[in-house]
């Protein structure tokens, strides 16, 4: 009975996060958003030398083969540090969806490319959770057509797409006939956008069962929302607890008043608990089917209404300097924003937890 | 209780209709009538700067409170510009009216009311945010004019500002809130520097500014030395209230529920899903809550009551509130309701429930924080007792 | 334009607080509780006294002719006070019944009774916004069987029974095959109950549009229940305040403590507003019939969510004094968590007026 | 991560479980055997007292607390009494066993243990309860007695209780935290007048209790004088973490989800009304995540890792979820929520979740309020600095 991190996880947390302080951080971030880079490379490859985007591939594969908590525990770091880098697409769901639905050929094929790096995948899954716009894809005589928006790590060489049937294709990125649409967000630190199919050339991902892997992959991609989330709410309550001890107002500093301790008291007491929910998702993901699902709902839930509040607080205590650009609090705000609703809302989340649970129709 | 009209003022109600249907042309437009024009047309006619003496510009007309939010609102159904806004028009107009000197009030009022001079606000420092008074930007007089150095950060429209209303220290040895003075001078004075502020909605709202050596004419000043902090705060109650205007809120509700009509998530619309429309109607009450007390509130003006704390809590409630509406805009969009920039496919409303849930975290920050709101509401209207004194201050 | 007040309105607020005081005020409500009165009637001779129970009644028939924001003003008085005493039911929705649905037999005859508080009418009316455990009263062959529960102003000599279809009529309290079961509520100050109907004779109220007749209870109603809690409310805020002044821990009044002061300034930001809304949908049940149903909803809504607040906040000033019978604050605790849940909660009044927009189906 | 057990504690839950399955006759019920009975059974099993040494009268086994843990969930699913509990077992014993002398250790431990001696607590006082170091209550050293005069309240079981631990100022002139001494009395003592402290449930669980001249032996103190302030905190620590257990919320959580499939309106059940139904989600999120928060909590025990934050917070956030969920179930019920009092009709689960909701307010407040829990989460937890000292105090 251990449940906590072992001294090899927070080691991974602590040399991915000083390999980011290293490579710059928010003026990383920065940068990347104002040349509107579609990739950081450096950052990928900083990553992939550490075993991040490996993190999940089997050994055999050039991977790490470590579990999907510690990919939640490097999920946090990337959103503590806001990271313009991808992560749950390439190096979570879609290693995923190929570990759990496609062949040995594909593994082979894909997986190292992935694990070192050199190819980075996206994954189009939003309309598995709720389709807006009429958007959607469907395959007809073996052939996509349709779209598929919001794509999750949309800067990539290839695609792991969800048709309306619930069925996997993988796509590569030049593919004849897809479209690709950058969609600019409040959060220019993840890229996504739209895919067009029109009679795109797609190979099935049906090795394993497509509904379990479908399933696995949204449970995954919430449980890492949810961990980029407490990353980033943790990053703006500490800046919020250091900048209030700094600023002075009224011969003070702002830390001695009441009011602001209190506020920053309750996105502690709010955040705190998630810390131990995420893990218990993490690990759930890996260890205890009959609970992940569920779990994971109420992690990408429950962390989206802590964090948008703390997003807001933590702005508050910052008064009109968090307002600015100077600080760049707001890529976190932003950052917390998107998470909130990426693969369903807090809403829509905790209605899924209630049919799995046999509570809704 | 009488929500009615009297015969008077219903029938200035006709005319300003009447006004509306056969100037309505006139009003400004991209490529059309400039605003200063129709600023002059306003002010002629009494639909600006209504009860402003006319040896100062103004239309001379008594005050009426009514006849002015008559005027807002009919211009606001009409969806015509009321005309010019500012905080030199809102701002420094009124206080120059309570505390200029003749020869200010003369030279001052008249262009500014007309647009021909445009001012910006120098108050908020970096050390002087909701403890303003502790402002460090000073002012020597040397010879016949004050030398002002320091930095001035909010600074709205400072880069399209002509003219600059602000606050600097002359009197360094005397206790803070007394040594603060009230100076105007022209933005094209040597030693100003401008640094646009980006803000988390990446637009350029605000400024910070900067001078060195900048040489203000020593009777370039409002009041006396000194008289700064008594001058600036009359102003400050007047800005407190407009942020958080409960018919801007009603026609940002009518929006959404025209938004919530054709959002669809799977085929099913919004507005038919319970936790949605239950949200929504949660904050219709609170902004009917909002809209009667201001009613309310116009009702204790013209009957020159003192509102007293539905007054306070106006700025408080009303922005959180606003935030809250936005952030249901949001919600209800889902991953639609992250999408923002001009030109961005699949935007929705231009963006405008992004910026503006993002503006108003801005808005329940700026012009006192909800803190000091808080602070305010106490103390003035519970009559809670201040915070002690500290041991070392 | 006027939105305020009147000196006359004020002036009945002030003399209905002033006798309240004097007539003991919670030691009244007390003693009420304590000795399981059924009618407090030394205070219901004093309402009498000032025209309160013939408040709405017209003059002709021994009443005060005032209206129904007028009423409001009353209820507010008396949720302000705990007031032992029946108003809503009695004093305001059986007035509105026979005003609106009566003829003028049932007018001459009853409202002059009611209008001097000789006699004391209840009112079963839950139903029609919720039937709960299978309630319900149905008519056969002219005589009515079944269940009312949570009869508003349940110790009465007569009752208006609103029945399945919607229709009103008359019941005496001593017809033959009604059985009368108290139903002891956490609010001591305000008895309820059920009524069973087997083959009971019953007058209809018939004589002007029924449908309209009922509308105009529910909304009446729920002003007056705002109104209640509005009152109550406020009293909790004004003790919060005061206790907070004189009680001193740390060598100061709790007062100077800055958390204090703002769970205070929460609670008045949150109320102030609520009393233009509840004075707004008091006039507009007489004079704005377009926004009345809606408006009432909203103050009824909206109270019932702030006032929850308020009673958990100011009870939380008063730190463990707050939960002990000493100073009594439970009383109106009690009264505001009553009236959350009477003529429909929070959700259900504002599906309700979500309806009545044409938003919901 | 490991949820799994060693195979040491597995085995040890199937002898707690073949303990429960063949004893579980002898639990204590109303006109069958005695609750101290069933005591003298587990503490000889080592199912209480597990930890205390034989010598003071326990089972004198080494700790263990996934040992106790398991024994605590075990008797909890079996739904059969884990034994004698209150202040006396929970918070006087652990403090002898710190504190305590040789003598006060093998006399008072046993008894307490066995519930032959029942404990009251004597701390708050009506001036002092987040100040509780300003208590007034005093003690004099008139020959060989404290002489002790003064007024507690919030004493729990002062009515059943055989004897009292108790704060007392029995050096006026020390400074505040210094001037105090814990004694320990029997409530039969003359001049103890106890009275209920009814409250807002209804219900007798508190008292105040008055001292007028009551004669303690000088021996019976724990600690020195002056160190009362020291051996209270040490227990307080031991209540505060008490007061929300996940665990029990899990089962409020499961009693609630039945009963939402069965209370309907118009015949519609609670539980197919997407509000209420996301309400019940969210909660259960909430208590999931304390739920994972206190497993931390025993994993950080069991390695004698500091809990830190995740410890701090569990009495603010544990109490008012808990407050939120008995909200939530008086929201389902409607009308029949207010329902209250033994035999009333309808009454559901013998008015449980009115009772809790007003209990938990009372625990919002009870053992360090939310306000003074935030000042130590901010504080403690995030290094943030006390409030300055005030120029008069």
């Amino acid at each position: 009975m251990e449940f906590g991190l072992s001294q090899e996880q927070t080691m991974l947390q602590e040399s991915l996060a000083r390999f980011l302080g290293e490579s710059g951080n928010l003026a990383r971030s920065r940068r990347f958003a104002a040349d509107k880079e579609a990739r950081a490379q450096d950052v990928i490859d900083g990553m992939a030398e550490l075993g991040v985007t490996g993190l999940i591939i089997p050994e055999d594969h050039g991977g790490v083969g470590l579990s999907l908590l510690d990919a939640a525990l490097v999920s946090e770091v990337l959103g503590a540090n806001v990271t313009p880098a991808p992560f749950i697409g390439s190096s979570v769901l879609a290693p995923l969806a190929l570990m759990g639905a496609g062949d040995a050929g594909q593994q082979g094929l894909w997986l190292p490319k992935l694990a070192s790096g050199a190819v980075v995948a996206g994954v189009a899954l939003s309309e598995a959770v709720g389709a807006r716009d009429g958007a959607g894809v469907e395959i007809r005589d073996g052939k996509l057509y349709g779209r598929s928006l919001f794509v999750v790590d949309f800067e990539a060489d290839l695609y792991v797409i969800v048709d309306r049937s619930g069925e996997l294709h993988l796509v590569a990125a030049d593919s004849p006939g897809l479209t690709r649409t950058p969609l600019r967000t409040i959060d220019l630190t993840r890229p996504t956008g739209e895919l067009r199919f029109d009679g795109v050339e797609a190979e099935p991902l049906n090795s394993g069962d497509t509904a379990v892997a479908l399933r696995a992959l949204i449970d995954a991609g919430r449980v890492m929302i949810a961990a980029d989330t407490l990353g980033a709410a943790q990053a703006m309550l500490d800046q919020a607890v250091t900048y209030a001890k700094e600023r002075k107002q009224f011969d003070r500093p702002i830390a001695t008043f009441q009011a602001v301790k209190h506020m920053c008291a309750e996105m502690a007491a709010d955040l705190e608990p998630c810390r131990a929910l995420v893990w218990y998702a993490g690990h759930a993901l890996d260890h205890l089917p009959a609970e992940a699902s569920i779990t994971a709902c109420h992690a990408k839930a429950h962390l989206s209404e802590v964090g948008t509040q703390i997003a807001k607080t933590a702005t508050e205590v910052h008064g009109g300097m968090g307002f600015t650009d100077l600080v760049g609090l707001h890529y976190w705000f932003k950052r917390i924003g998107f998470n909130r609703q990426i693969l369903g809302g807090p809403q829509t989340v905790r209605e899924d937890a209630a049919r799995l649970k046999g509570l809704a129709a | 209780m009488d929500l009615s009209f009297s015969a008077e003022h219903e029938s200035f109600r006709c005319e300003v209709l009447s006004f509306l249907e056969s100037h309505r042309d006139q009003a400004p437009r991209p490529g059309g009538p400039s605003a200063l024009m129709w600023q002059k047309l306003l002010i002629a006619n009494g639909y600006a700067a209504r009860s402003i003496p006319t040896e100062y510009g103004g239309y001379g007309a008594s005050p009426d409170i009514l006849k002015s939010r008559i005027i807002a609102e009919e211009f606001a159904r009409a969806q015509v510009s009321p005309g010019l806004g500012g905080q030199g028009i809102s701002m420094l107009v009124p206080t120059l009216l309570e505390v200029g000197s003749e020869e200010q009030k003369r030279s001052i009022i008249g262009p500014t009311l007309r647009g021909e001079m445009v001012w910006c606000q120098g108050y908020s420092e970096p050390g002087a945010g909701s403890d303003l008074a502790n402002l460090r930007t000073k002012g020597e007089l040397v010879g016949d004019h004050w030398v002002v150095n320091g930095q001035k950060i909010w600074t709205s429209t400072a880069h399209l500002a002509d003219w600059c209303f602000c606050l600097v220290r002359t009197e360094p040895d005397a206790p803070k809130h007394q040594g603060i003075s009230f100076l105007l001078f022209s933005m094209k004075t040597p030693g100003i520097e401008i640094r646009p502020l980006i803000d988390m909605t990446e637009g350029h709202s605000f400024n910070e500014v900067f001078f060195t050596d900048v040489q203000v004419p020593a009777g370039q000043i409002v009041g006396k030395r000194g008289d700064g902090w008594k001058v600036a705060n009359a102003i400050l109650r007047h800005e407190r209230g407009s942020l958080a205007d409960p018919n801007t809120m009603l026609s940002r509700l009518g929006a959404l529920t025209e938004m919530m009509k054709t959002e669809t998530v799977d085929g099913r619309r919004a507005i038919d899903d319970p936790l949605f429309r239950d949200r929504f109607m949660r904050i219709e009450a609170k902004v009917m809550a909002m809209r009667c007390n201001d009613l309310r509130l116009l009702s204790a003006a013209v009957n020159g009551h003192s509102p007293g704390l539905a007054g306070l809590v106006v700025k408080l409630q009303g922005t959180e509130l606003r935030h809250e509406l936005e952030r249901l805009a949001i919600d209800v969009m889902g991953e639609m309701g992250l999408l923002y920039g001009d030109g961005t496919p699949y935007l929705r409303d231009r963006g405008s429930w992004q910026w503006n849930y993002m503006f108003f975290l801005g808005l329940i920050i700026g012009g006192g924080t909800s803190q000091i709101q808080k602070n305010i509401i106490s103390e003035r209207g519970l009559g809670m007792p201040r915070e002690p004194k500290l041991a070392t201050a």
